[in-house]
């Protein structure tokens, strides 16, 4: 019993939205548009979970003195400030909470995106080397594309160019349409496995 | 009090605190992570209440024009399901709310993860490789057994053996050449993300210095 | 010598780092501009494209793209423009997108003033209209049915240059400057493959990939890829200093970084096998 | 009869003048002008017809103007039932050219005709269309795709039914899930933790949900080692299915008292956010092994490179094809696409589960022959056309509207 209700709600579920896939005839697109919307609303109702859990962490950290405990209290005072200004004044722009969104909260974001720049330039220099035969495949396709990218690399060998764009339309092209077609055969298994119930781990039974 | 220099201040303070990241993890890295975690978190909750929970279910349930939408009720009460894990005795009947989110994930994914990326795929795939220079035919057959191959490469029920060894083995061999390239080319469009903070730090942060110390007006 | 290799492959990953940023931030404040020599590329085939088309011919530009783009499209339309005006080329200019009739108008407006060219007789913008691939089929039949006035609601009638524009074979090349859905791929699958009208592409740098297909199958003339295609785009009409060559500066010193990073790896890397190193 | 006769003379009368104003091709000029004080634009060419493909009570209309003449203010949508009552259902601005009544009642037939406002009045009115509107029960262009998703459902439940029927299934090695066990071991030798990122999404993301399968059988494995496993997760119901997963774990492993609730633990939903978290909890843990298995974004490579910094075994996968490469270049394992998918099969080794990795196997089969008749039948075709419309359907079989 603990495992047949949520498993059939599962299975409605799942079927509705393939049949609104199909079938535009009533009721099956009324339940479809509406179970999109539902799920949404459950998901988004779920952050206080997760707003509990994240301050329930840290006042644990501090209570019980764990490492770096000290940190714990911006956690919390960051996280009731844009609650409470939000609550408040609204979210509407020129009032304190758009404020600290557009000149604290978007720069971290754009600054922790833009490490990428770094990080990709070091993952180059550390896996771009010919150890074996397709490492330095990977290398050579890389390698020849960055050059075709730049300048430099018409001015070493006017072909550069067109080698990047036959990498990019070709070999690139046959690659992600591989790994798209295979990653759907596995998505529709895993589905299956999950709306008829073979797959149950999940929900804690093993049988 | 300045707003605009106040907030390109705190925005320039938050960069360069990250940023101390590159070097080591430090004092400044954990404010600034444990401060970014805190107010994105506060950031969220609200989004949620603003863009989700109050226009597409409380203003469904109660529209402005009067009335009651009773249907809006179930999704009220799958998300009370999920906020009872908080309390131990009927955390169980987040079981409910899970199976929902995950049976419609599933079913979602399912069709659209098919059409999208199988069927138009396969689609794109099936044309005449006769056509045009020797160069362009040689191209199509390279596009066209890359991808069989590529397909073969994910078999797992077969040995890589024999002939589905090998054209396993042309498959990693294609799916390499293409992740190299992929990676090749997106170099380029992430070391602009760091061109667009080195401009906000040179032309908007710094300029500021001199007018504070009331240098140059 | 060999232990200096040795030790530059195993280099603390934070002076990369260092050099990255330097790479950076020295085009940035000297404001340096790199020569930007365009070979046999997408960018190019587009150029030679525009540039073959006789004088007097009818282009459609499509706008399809909105602010959060415009440091990679809006050096696009403005190199294409002002290309397209150079070869005295009409301009009818459109959009998908909401925003992108007012970008195409700022483009189109800020060219045509430099080059003395007049609205309703050199170009027009007709605005932006709902519906993506549907009203592009729709387009093919009657363009005045769906844009019965342009964006300031002046009649079809009233606009001379439209006299001999009914539908979209009525323009000898269709450009998207496109920034996803509903964008290029709409027009390439319905004015390209349906109407057969020429399509030119630009678009994002992330996107390029994905449309490079289009391309290989001769179902888009030419296409410019993110700021490396403007830049390309601003080089081949010979515009002195554009937004997009200036930008490309740093993009190109820092790829050369890595570059380098990627040859000392590998010789180090060598170097170390030869003599007869672990690992 | 008397309307009739005029209705006719009228005709007759304005198609000669328009035959007229078309042969006489005076200067142009004068004929805008002229126009201009002769008629409103009115609609011409409408077309009525029931709503493809829905679920019924709605019509499209289409319409085309005029364009020689003076431009009206609005346009009006009349509809007439059969009962002959008349009504305006819309009215719209002159710059519309489509419209959808949805309004209407299946099974009747209801007559649309557009009115031209000028100044509040009624200056010109278009021709009149008709059209039932109806439901249907199938999208007709989905076809093929319900057959082929059919066909693959049934064999791979083929493959799940003789797997629990005992057969004996081959599957091949998967290197980065045979990595999963020593990842763990060393983990526990080293006294460090396991660190478990289920990517960004939310659950009801396919990725996620193969993921947090997953977690379940590494939970198991580091439960038998006695290694501690921390899990930071983007999402809240993330957070309450992994608990779940790894309580279950934990259970099934006999070791219920090593269930920690604290390290399975909610950051937040800002992309940038949770990498800075995680990013901290790496350099501070310094886990010996981490898993980054669901769907990421930009910042895949953001966490690979930071768990490389700390020295981890990394095993990762995703089948988000922008950000393969950047786990093949930082990671030490990675699952590609299909094979993350496999993942929890390949880890449980429950019969059924193989199964559907089998069935899994003959649906690509299926598309494989599918390409390589498709493209044979193509390019033959080129030069022998029976083929050609081979070609042509198995390509329309695979085309989804």
């Amino acid at each position: 019993m603990r495992l047949i209700i949520p498993l059939a709600i599962t299975f409605t579920a799942g079927m509705i939205m393939i049949l609104n896939f199909f079938v535009p005839h009533q009721p099956f697109r009324f339940l479809g548009e509406n179970l999109q919307e539902w799920y949404l609303i459950v998901a988004s109702g779920a952050i206080f979970l997760g707003a509990m859990n994240l301050m329930h962490v840290h006042f644990r950290k501090i209570k019980l003195k764990l490492k770096n405990w000290k940190y714990s209290p911006v956690t919390i005072i960051g996280f009731l400030v844009m609650l409470v200004l939000g609550l408040i004044y609204g979210v509407t722009e020129g009032r304190p909470f758009n404020y600290l969104f557009m000149n604290m909260v978007a720069p971290m974001g754009a600054t922790m995106f833009s490490l990428l720049a770094f990080f990709v330039a070091s993952a180059a220099f550390r896996a771009f080397r010919a150890s074996n035969w397709r490492a330095t495949l990977l290398l050579t396709s890389a390698f020849l594309v960055m050059l075709g990218q730049v300048p430099i690399g018409a001015m070493i060998w006017d072909k550069i160019p067109l080698i990047k764009v036959w990498l990019m339309s070709i070999p690139n092209t046959a690659g992600q349409r591989a790994v798209m077609i295979g990653a759907a055969m596995g998505v529709v298994s895993t589905s299956l496995r999950m709306i008829f119930g073979v797959e149950r781990s999940w929900l804690g039974g093993t049988d | 009090m300045n707003w605009e220099i106040l907030g390109i201040w705190l925005g320039a303070l938050v960069t360069l605190c990250l940023y101390s990241f590159l070097y080591r993890d430090n004092p400044f890295y954990k404010f600034a992570e444990h401060l970014f975690v805190g107010m994105s978190a506060g950031y969220w909750v609200i989004y949620q209440i603003e863009n989700v929970l109050i226009p597409n279910w409380w203003q469904s349930m109660v529209p402005s024009e009067g009335g009651f939408n009773w249907i809006w009720i179930i999704p009220g009460i799958f998300v009370l399901f999920m906020l009872a894990r908080m309390v131990p005795k009927i955390a169980g009947l987040s079981r409910l709310s899970l199976g929902m989110i995950i049976g419609s994930g599933a079913g979602l994914n399912m069709v659209s993860f098919f059409q999208t990326n199988a069927m138009a795929q396969v689609k794109g795939t099936i044309f005449s490789v006769a056509s045009g220079s020797v160069w362009s035919i040689f191209s199509s057959l390279v596009l066209v057994v890359g991808v069989v191959s590529g397909l073969i490469y994910f078999f797992f029920s077969k040995a890589h053996t024999g002939v589905v060894g090998k054209a396993a083995n042309v498959g990693i061999t294609i799916l390499m050449v293409a992740f190299g390239a992929s990676f090749g080319y997106t170099i380029m469009a992430r070391l602009s993300l760091l061109i667009g903070r080195c401009q906000f730090m040179l032309e908007d942060w710094l300029p500021t210095i001199p007018r504070l110390l009331g240098i140059g007006g | 010598m060999a232990d200096i290799i040795e030790k530059l492959g195993k280099l603390d990953r934070r002076i990369i780092f260092v050099l990255i940023a330097l790479a950076v931030i020295i085009p940035i404040s000297f404001d340096l501009i790199l020569p930007n020599p365009v070979g046999a590329e997408p960018s190019r085939d587009l150029y030679d494209y525009v540039d073959a088309l006789p004088e007097g011919s009818n282009v459609l530009v499509s706008f399809d793209y909105d602010p959060s783009t415009m440091p990679e499209l809006q050096p696009m339309a403005e190199a294409l423009v002002l290309h397209l005006f150079m070869k005295n080329v009409n301009i009818v200019g459109m959009a998908l997108w909401p925003q992108g009739a007012s970008l195409g108008q700022d483009a189109m407006s800020s060219m045509a003033d430099s080059l003395g060219k007049a609205q309703y007789e050199d170009w027009c913008n007709l605005g932006y209209k709902t519906g993506g691939q549907i009203m592009i089929v729709r387009l093919g039949s009657s363009i005045s049915a769906v844009f019965p006035t342009d964006m300031d609601n002046v009649p079809w009638s009233e606009i001379p240059m439209l006299r001999n524009i009914t539908a979209l074979e009525s323009f000898s090349l269709i450009i998207s400057l496109s920034a996803g859905d509903p964008g290029i791929i709409a027009w390439v699958m319905m004015a390209g493959d349906r109407f057969g009208v020429p399509i030119g592409c630009g678009c994002t740098a992330v996107s390029a990939p994905t449309l490079y297909t289009y391309l290989q199958t001769n179902q888009m003339v030419g296409m410019l890829g993110g700021l490396k295609g403007a830049a390309d785009y601003e080089t081949l009409v010979g515009i002195k200093g554009g937004q997009a060559v200036r930008g490309m500066a740093p993009q190109s010193v820092a790829h050369l970084v890595i570059i380098l990073f990627i040859i000392i790896g590998n010789v180090a890397y060598f170097s170390q096998r030869k003599k007869g190193g672990a690992r | 009869m008397k309307s009739l006769s005029a209705y006719a003379i009228f005709l007759l009368l304005f198609t000669a003048g328009a035959a007229l104003a078309d042969n006489a091709d005076p200067p142009e000029s004068v004929v805008t002008e002229a126009a201009e004080e002769l008629h409103v634009l009115r609609a011409v060419d409408i077309e009525a017809s029931d709503t493809p493909e829905d679920a019924g009570g709605s019509v499209s209309l289409t319409w085309g103007m005029e364009t020689v003449g003076t431009l009206p203010d609005s346009l009006g949508i009349m509809r007439s039932d059969p009962s002959g009552g008349e009504e305006l259902i819309a009215t719209l601005p002159v710059n519309i050219v489509m419209y959808n009544d949805q309004s209407a009642d299946n099974g009747t037939e209801y007559s649309y005709w557009i009115v031209s406002y000028l100044g509040g009045t009624v200056e010109a009115c278009s021709d009149r269309a008709a059209a039932v509107s109806s439901a249907q029960w199938i999208y007709k262009g989905r076809i093929g795709m319900m057959i082929i998703l059919f066909l693959m459902s049934a064999i791979i439940f083929y493959y799940i039914e003789s797997g629990k029927k005992g057969k004996e299934l081959y599957i091949r090695e998967i290197a980065g899930l045979e990595a999963v066990d020593d990842a763990v071991g060393r983990a526990t030798e080293m006294g460090k933790a396991v660190l478990y990122i289920p990517g960004i999404a939310d659950m009801d993301d396919i990725q996620t949900i193969a993921s947090i399968v997953i977690l379940g059988r590494v939970a198991r494995k580091t439960a038998e080692y006695g290694a501690s496993l921390l899990v930071p997760t983007s999402r809240s119901v993330v957070m309450s299915v992994s608990q779940e997963v790894v309580k279950e774990g934990y259970i099934q492993a006999g070791r219920p008292d090593g269930f920690n609730k604290e390290n399975i633990q909610y950051l937040t939903d800002d992309q940038f956010g949770y990498a800075a978290g995680v990013d901290g909890i790496m350099v501070r843990e310094k886990p010996a092994a981490i898993f980054l298995l669901g769907t990421f974004y930009a910042e895949s490579l953001i966490l690979a490179e930071t768990g490389r910094s700390v020295g981890a075994i990394q095993i990762a996968g995703t089948a988000m094809p922008s950000q393969i490469p950047f786990f093949v270049a930082a990671c030490d394992y990675t699952l590609i696409g299909e094979e993350l998918f496999a993942a929890s099969a390949y880890l449980s080794r429950e019969p059924k589960l193989l199964g559907s990795l089998k069935g899994q196997d003959a649906a690509k089969l299926f598309f494989i022959i599918l390409i390589v008749v498709g493209v044979i039948a193509a390019t033959v075709g080129d030069y022998w056309s029976p083929l050609k419309s081979v070609a042509e359907f198995l390509r329309k079989l695979v085309t989804v509207n």
